[in-house]
């Protein structure tokens, strides 16, 4: 009875904080550009009047189009189900659950990639394409990432491998997965979230012809893997593991927070990357993972 | 005994010469006729004891080396009214010349292999080893047909000359049995050239390379 | 007196043919000859005679090792010479089939001889035997082929004439009689005198190797195959060849009982791998499927040098070898004698697409490549693995690499040329592209019962074979190391 | 009934189903389905019941006695080859019928089963010679079925070089097994570990066996021999052909002493296959090639798990070697079956469509519903992502490498980069199975051939929804499965895999369950709730462009443009660029082709350089008469030298 209703206050938890995380990047951008932005809650709105919304379904599509966000959303839920959250511990733990929450988000990938090639759209297939194909060298960095926490907890179990602090990698670590995270949820410099024209989109265009529940599952899913990737990346440098409950979480919460404002600082002062340079970028995290290996590495060895 | 068969033996040897340096073709014949005949008379000299067989082979061998096989090449001669061997592969006096050095070489081979006290002073190894590779040298160096007969007739000439080493330890039979085979491969070689003859009407052998890869 | 018989019998039928008068009757003979043949041939097999001290000729081990593969190869052979005779009807088939009885006697002569001179003697009168049977087609290349037979084959065989004097020389400076018996010259042993002794091995492996086809000695072989009918090929790779590789094996007997067994090991291995390799280099490109079966009788009899060479189990398997060879180059001359007959022409370039034109030949042609080329479960490939276990046995793993290598180069050559001219748009040269050939049984069964042949021995090699081959093996010890 | 009687059934199943191939199509199907299910059983009760099943009858084949065992790994390996050799039997019958192929049609059943007995005895046999006896027939009979369709030069092609490349293995596995022979004395076959001589022949396996596993280097037949063969053949080559490379080496680097370094060199090696196999694929247009460079990657995958299960055997680190191992069987099952369900797939695209190619394909879920579902399926299960069995054996080769690093020892200098190119894979595999279901199933037909088409017929289907459903079901409960990867482990290092106890594969098992379970739960939802807002019908959007056309879609080469970009080093695509010029653009076209390079750019050149040495060495024969005569006399000499030379002794 405690378990299940653990399970469902923390889902809630998870569900309900994930849409804050956009509002408040888009509040630190128009703050820096000096404009009263859309209020923090505009995510939450949008969801709603979203989910209530009809549909416009292309002539092309096939059920792929529907399936796909919903296989997507419980994908990312899923993966937010094995996330440790400081002492509380995460609601399944088992080893090489590390494994399966990198795995789950390459399956929502997978659906929505899928979704999104079903309108037969060409801007979708460009956007599908540059998705995937980046994602490649994203993946080889947190598999990277996932090798420095294993060499420094002898584990392969998230709970016990993000306990500790990164040591002396720490910054690295965080430098590389901040890139990762970027990446993943198509923020600027990689992406432009907010960009209008189709040519340069990644994500955006994958999404150009869904509408109503569908879009918001999207949408919500998004939110939810930005959150997702902030909290790795806090548990990954901050050695919550050794707090107790609330403190944890104060730190968790700020240091989110902390994630998010970079964030937006970041989109507001960099221009977008011409595709090209994008690999470049991507493979920059990457090797800071692997320099983060190889100082945990060094620090692991007795 | 001795002294005359070294002395046909070197006969032989001569002819075998002859048989290189001469570019006429019905010399070429001859000078292999000449040295079969004498060829058949050596085992007369050699049989210590005198035997029917021997004298029928001396008589068989004589009769077709020297006489048979001859008119039959000469036959096939008229018939493709050729007497020259024109442009052959290796020249007159470069295979004379080899045949003179074969004929040395022979003779410094049969100081390397130890012969028994009563051949040692006769001169049938080194014959028959010279003989021998002047045969090879015609069979190589010529492109007529007729002249390869003769180097071929040549070639068992020498080793029949050997095989008088042997005349008293192998017994008569087989020694009748290898000489019918001789002959009648040269028969039947006789009888393929005159089929050539017919067959492509030239005895030159360099038309008969349309078996290639 | 059975192996006198073996002799005399194909020798009187030889005579009784060619005095026959009826045209279309006469290739009975061959089929009638052939299986008395090999009744007699099998029932020695099962139940060898004691062998007479100074006998000329008997049926001994070795003898009995191979004597009745050729006769049974003869058989099926003039199975399909009786069928082949009747659809080649325009030619007078007297001398053919006078030719191809006497030269069955003179091979069983020639297997069975225990006197080198009577064996040359015996080798020499096949060799002239074999003429007339190469030339039957009556074309101006069938003249070609056997005017280049006769002179490289002649000069080959008087070589070893000279080769078997030397050994008499030998053995007469060695104190000895210089009687060519093989008995006496092994009694004689080491007291052959060493420099003859070595000329006469030099010059008789280079004769004999010359009527066994081993490379540089070789020429002869494609022009003779290709231009052959088909079963004149499967009788002189199965039978001729044969009769020279028991002859070396003689030799070297004397050789090796003289005490220079190390000698006939290197040359016989030298030049084994360096006939396989040269086999090999001519198979890759080869175009001809007449020709190509001559250098794989080549590449063959390389194998079989190298497991002579090899000594005791590689002897064994040799002989095996011989067996299994034998009966499958049987199947693949027979049924390229029908492409050849239903395309008209022999090379890649002229035709193709012969699994239509003549599906059961196509057919067995290909099989035939497989079994030729190792694959299980046909018998070449137990007695070429025998012969390769045979060379590990004794750390040659030179000869091993070179051997397999060569392997891999002569399937990849044949099977690309059998491919290309089974497989593909039908195209020959001779009749127009629609035609259909039929293929009578009489020309469909032999290779067919090649194959099984092949297959039996490969599965199931009875044990009294396996038991003559040992003894025949047992007569070639091993060198000393 | 003991395995001995229902292997005898099975053989005389397949056996009669050879009679009845030519006249009576029905008794074949029956005789060879129930062949397919006694082998099956048999393996079932082999991986049930502990004991090895041993079996000698006197009679003796080829001067060996005859000598049957069904241990675990045999029975591992037979179990996938029942399921997929009765799977692929039942889709021929209607995917290859007389109807179509009135020519081929009973030829390709004969050889279908004789592949199926021979690969079948190649896994029982405890013989060397009758080892080598079943891979040769099982060989020839796989080239007979690659070149079904004879007529095509293609596929002649093809399987001239399947045959060719064989054969290469064929003589190093001649060379193994005669050496075997020579140093043990006998043919017998069996766990021989205290023979430390032997460890160098492991090279020899790895090369034969290496080649017919198709891994990086040795893989250049198979691309073309897959593509080319009936859909039901390249199904049975890539899923269970291909794993008897596999077998052998397992079979061999478990009985045999190994040299040190062979773990090391099997990983990197399996590295290398996994990562330049799935770039390979990208870059391929047609769907069978690609499908086929797939099975590279997989074979690489499941390379990294021996590998590194070998290490760990050497090193005596039992702790993360087992889940090396049972990742690598795991993935040699999955493998099996999702591979085998792909082709399956592709076969059914090519029976309604008629084409390979991708580019001329599209939208075809409308007309292949059942195609177009399990082939996503099993796209997922390839791309190695939950719920699916994939997952589960990448998963256990992860733990297992992941485990190796934190051990700290040698290995983990291998494992570090082992995981992160695993890694890589999976994202790679990720993504040109994205680029394969879109452009072949997903968006509108790009030619008119892809419009009218059908859905195959039962036979076809049923075989692939068994496929699809084991897949489901080892990801769903692999812990069923468990005991199976346990006794065959057993027979590759005894005593080294005890229990599910060391993977917590029960936790996984659930969550999957609970994951499929919401999966499809939300997906109910959240289409009732659309259909709920209502539905409206438009075109594409395609931002506001007027006029789309189906051949406006993404095609696949520009799909995976940006990836093959990275890998132009090795893939040297060969590119026809006619760009449009000026205003009016009169004509403009585009043709790419990504060649097997490594055939191509190393195999093709050295063959010509033999070409060459042989064409040189021909011109020695003539024709001439004296240079024969001359050949002769140089014959003798070289004779006289050899003879001379060393001397008496």
């Amino acid at each position: 009875m405690i378990a299940v209703l653990e399970l469902f206050l923390r889902l809630a938890a998870w569900l309900l904080l994930a849409p804050l995380l956009p509002g408040i990047i888009n509040r630190v951008k128009s703050w820096v550009a000096g404009r009263r932005g859309p209020p923090v809650l505009q995510l939450y709105y949008d969801l709603a009047r979203l989910w209530r919304k009809g549909i416009v379904l292309s002539t092309a599509v096939s059920p792929a189009h529907i399936a796909g966000p919903a296989l997507a959303w419980v994908a990312l839920v899923g993966a937010a189900l094995l996330l440790p959250v400081g002492q509380a511990g995460a609601t399944l733990s088992f080893r090489g659950d590390a494994l399966l929450f990198v795995y789950l988000l390459a399956f929502a990938r997978f659906c929505l990639a899928l979704a999104a090639l079903d309108t037969g759209s060409a801007f979708a297939g460009m956007g599908v394409a540059r998705e995937v194909s980046y994602a490649v060298l994203a993946e080889a960095a947190i598999i990277t990432a996932l090798l420095t926490l294993c060499v420094q907890s002898n584990s392969v179990s998230l709970v016990t491998m993000l306990a500790p602090s990164a040591g002396a990698g720490a910054a690295l670590l965080a430098a590389g997965l901040f890139g990762v995270l970027l990446a993943e949820n198509c923020r600027v410099p990689f992406d432009d979230p907010n960009t209008h024209l189709e040519l340069t989109m990644i994500h955006e265009a994958m999404v150009l012809d869904h509408s109503g529940p569908p879009l918001a599952a999207i949408l919500h899913g998004a939110a939810l893997k930005l959150l997702l990737f902030a909290v790795l990346l806090t548990e990954a440098v901050l050695p919550l593991g050794k707090l107790s409950l609330l403190p944890a979480l104060a730190a968790l919460a700020g240091s989110v927070l902390l994630v998010a404002v970079i964030a937006g600082l970041v989109e507001s002062l960099m221009a977008r990357l011409a595709f090209r340079r994008v690999p470049l970028l991507l493979t920059t995290a990457f090797v800071l993972c692997v320099f983060a290996l190889l100082v945990a590495w060094k620090g692991g060895m007795p | 005994m001795s002294g005359a068969m070294n002395l046909l033996i070197g006969l032989a040897m001569g002819f075998s010469l002859v048989a290189l340096a001469s570019s006429r073709l019905p010399s070429v014949i001859r000078a292999a006729a000449f040295q079969g005949m004498i060829l058949g008379v050596l085992p007369l000299l050699l049989e210590a004891k005198f035997h029917w067989l021997v004298v029928a082979v001396a008589i068989g061998t004589i009769t077709v080396k020297g006489f048979v096989i001859p008119s039959l090449l000469r036959r096939a001669l008229r018939a493709a009214n050729i007497d020259r061997e024109v442009e052959p592969l290796l020249g007159f006096v470069p295979s004379l010349l080899l045949g003179a050095a074969a004929t040395v070489g022979a003779a410094a081979l049969a100081t390397v292999l130890p012969l028994r006290p009563e051949h040692a002073r006769s001169l049938l190894v080194p014959g028959a080893f010279a003989t021998v590779v002047c045969g090879f040298i015609l069979l190589i160096a010529r492109t007529k047909a007729i002249s390869q007969v003769c180097g071929y007739l040549m070639l068992e000439n020498g080793i029949y000359l050997f095989g008088l080493l042997l005349i008293n330890s192998t017994p008569l039979l087989v020694e009748a049995g290898i000489l019918l085979d001789l002959t009648v491969a040269v028969f039947v070689i006789g009888i393929i050239v005159d089929r050539i003859q017919r067959e492509f009407d030239t005895l030159d052998t360099r038309k008969l390379n349309s078996l290639r890869e | 007196m059975i192996s006198l018989l073996l002799i005399a019998l194909p020798l009187l039928a030889a005579a009784a043919a060619f005095a026959w008068p009826g045209e279309r009757t006469r290739p009975w003979f061959l089929p009638a000859a052939g299986g008395v043949h090999t009744a007699l041939a099998f029932w020695l097999l099962a139940n060898p005679p004691v062998l007479a001290r100074d006998a000329w000729f008997g049926f001994d081990p070795l003898a009995r090792a191979v004597l009745p593969m050729v006769s049974l190869l003869f058989l099926v052979c003039s199975i399909y010479g009786v069928s082949y005779l009747r659809l080649r009807s325009e030619r007078k088939n007297r001398v053919f089939v006078t030719a191809l009885l006497v030269m069955i006697g003179l091979l069983s002569l020639a297997l069975q001889a225990q006197n080198l001179g009577l064996l040359w003697v015996a080798a020499e009168a096949t060799t002239l035997v074999t003429v007339p049977l190469l030339h039957f087609n009556r074309t101006a290349r069938a003249f070609e082929a056997s005017w280049k037979y006769l002179l490289v084959g002649g000069t080959g065989i008087a070589l070893s004439l000279l080769g078997s004097f030397c050994l008499g020389y030998a053995s007469l400076h060695g104190g000895g009689n210089g009687d060519l018996a093989f008995t006496a010259l092994v009694a004689q042993g080491a007291s052959l005198t060493r420099p003859w002794l070595i000329t006469a091995w030099v010059l008789l492996l280079a004769g004999y190797g010359t009527k066994m086809g081993l490379a540089p000695m070789h020429t002869w072989k494609p022009d003779a195959y290709g231009e052959a009918p088909g079963m004149v090929g499967a009788l002189l790779a199965g039978g001729t060849t044969t009769m020279a590789f028991v002859a070396i094996l003689r030799v070297k007997q004397v050789v090796d009982a003289a005490g220079a067994g190390d000698m006939t090991e290197r040359t016989l291995l030298a030049f084994g791998l360096f006939s396989m390799v040269v086999a090999a280099l001519f198979l890759l490109t080869t175009k001809d499927y007449k020709r190509m079966l001559a250098y794989s009788s080549v590449e063959h009899m390389g194998i079989l040098a190298v497991g002579a060479a090899l000594g005791g189990a590689g002897v064994w398997a040799a002989l095996f070898h011989v067996w299994t060879n034998a009966l499958t180059k049987g199947a693949l001359f027979l049924s390229a004698g029908n492409l050849r007959r239903a395309a008209g022409a022999q090379t890649s370039d002229l035709v193709s697409g012969l699994a239509w034109r003549a599906p059961v030949s196509a057919r067995i042609f290909v099989a035939g490549l497989f079994a030729v080329t190792a694959c299980p479960p046909f018998g070449v490939f137990f007695s070429e693995l025998k012969i390769i276990l045979a060379t590990f046995q004794m750390d040659n793993f030179f000869a091993a690499t070179v051997f397999l290598g060569c392997l891999f180069f002569a399937f990849f050559g044949m099977g690309r040329l059998v491919f290309a001219i089974v497989d593909g748009r039908p195209r020959t040269a001779n009749r127009p592209p629609g035609e259909r050939i039929p293929e009578q049984p009489g020309v469909i069964l032999p290779p067919l019962l090649f194959l099984g042949l092949s297959l039996w021995l490969g599965l199931a090699a009875p044990a009294l074979l396996r038991a003559a081959w040992t003894a025949a093996a047992a007569q070639l010890p091993l060198p000393p190391p | 009934m003991t395995p001995g009687g229902l292997l005898g059934i099975a053989g005389i199943g397949l056996t009669a189903g050879i009679l009845g191939a030519f006249k009576a199509p029905r008794l074949w199907l029956a005789a060879t389905l129930t062949g397919a299910a006694a082998a099956f059983a048999a393996a079932v009760w082999a991986l049930a019941t502990g004991p090895v099943w041993d079996w000698q009858p006197g009679f003796v084949i080829g001067g060996e006695a005859l000598h049957l065992r069904l241990d675990g790994l045999s029975a591992f390996f037979l179990l996938l080859l029942s399921v997929l050799g009765g799977a692929g039997t039942l889709y021929a019958a209607e995917y290859w019928a007389d109807r179509d192929h009135p020519v081929s049609a009973p030829s390709a059943r004969a050889w279908w089963n004789g592949l199926l007995l021979s690969m079948g005895g190649v896994l029982l046999c405890a013989n060397g010679l009758h080892f080598l006896i079943g891979w040769e027939i099982f060989t020839v009979c796989a080239y007979f079925l690659i070149t079904t369709e004879r007529q095509r030069p293609a596929a002649r092609a093809a399987g001239w070089l399947y045959l060719a490349a064989s054969h290469v293995a064929m003589v190093c596995l001649f060379a193994f097994f005669a050496l075997l022979a020579a140093r043990t004395g006998g043919w017998e076959l069996g766990p021989m570990g205290d023979r430390p001589g032997l460890a160098p022949l492991f090279w020899l396996a790895l090369v034969g066996f290496g080649l017919k596993a198709g891994l990086f280097p040795l893989h250049i037949w198979l691309p073309s021999a897959h593509a080319n063969a009936p859909s039901h053949v390249s199904a049975i080559l890539s899923g269970m052909a291909i794993k008897l490379g596999i077998y052998g080496l397992v079979r061999f680097t478990g009985w045999l002493p190994v040299p040190d370094s062979a773990g090391w060199v099997v990983a990197l090696l399996g590295v290398v296959s996994a990562v330049l196999g799935v770039a390979f694929a990208l870059g391929q247009h047609d769907l069978k090639r690609l499908l086929a460079y797939h099975s590279v990657e997989n074979i690489g995958i499941i390379l990294i798990g021996l590998g590194f299960a070998m290490i760990a055997a050497a090193q005596g680190q039992a702790a993360w070697g087992r889940l090396a191992l049972a990742g690598a069987l795991l993935h040699i099952w999955n493998h099996g079956l999702f591979k085998a369900l792909l082709f399956l797939g592709a076969g059914s695209v090519v029976h309604a469509t008629g084409t390979r190619e991708m580019s001329r394909l599209g939208g075809l879920w409308r007309a292949l519903p059942w195609t177009a579902s399990l082939f996503a399926l099993a796209a997922t299960a390839i791309a190695g992502l939950p719920p699916l069995n994939g997952f589960v054996s990448e998963w256990l080769v992860y733990l297992g490498l992941f485990d190796a690093v934190s051990a700290h020892g040698t290995a983990a200098y291998a494992a570090i980069p082992a995981a992160v190119a695993l890694g890589l894979t999976g994202a790679l595999a990720l993504a040109c199975f994205v680029k394969v279901c879109g452009v072949v199933f997903l968006g509108l037909p790009r030619t008119p051939i892809s419009r009218h088409v059908h859905e195959c017929g039962w036979r076809m289907r049923l075989p692939m929804l068994g496929l699809g459903a084991a897949c489901v079901a080892i990801g769903l409960a692999p812990v069923l499965f468990w005991p199976a990867l346990v006794s065959a482990a057993d027979a590759w290092q005894p005593g080294w895999v005890d229990d599910a106890s060391s993977t917590p594969l029960a936790t996984l098992g659930s969550f999957h369950l609970a994951l499929a379970g919401l999966v499809i739960l939300a997906a109910v939802l959240l289409w009732r709730r659309v259909k709920q807002n209502g539905i409206r019908r438009a075109g594409t959007w395609d931002c506001g462009y007027a006029a789309p056309a189906p051949r406006m879609q993404y095609t696949a080469g520009s799909f995976a443009g940006i990836i093959t970009g990275w890998f132009d080093w090795i893939l040297r695509p060969v590119r026809h660029a006619h760009l449009p010029k000026d205003n009016f653009p009169a004509r403009a076209d585009f043709a790419e082709h990504t060649p097997e390079t490594v055939l191509e750019r190393v195999i093709e050149p050295a063959g010509s350089l033999v070409q060459r040495l042989s064409l040189a060495v021909r011109r020695l024969q003539d024709g001439r008469v004296q240079a024969y005569i001359l050949y002769l006399l140089l014959g003798l000499a070289a004779l006289a030298i050899l003879a001379v030379m060393g001397g008496p002794r």
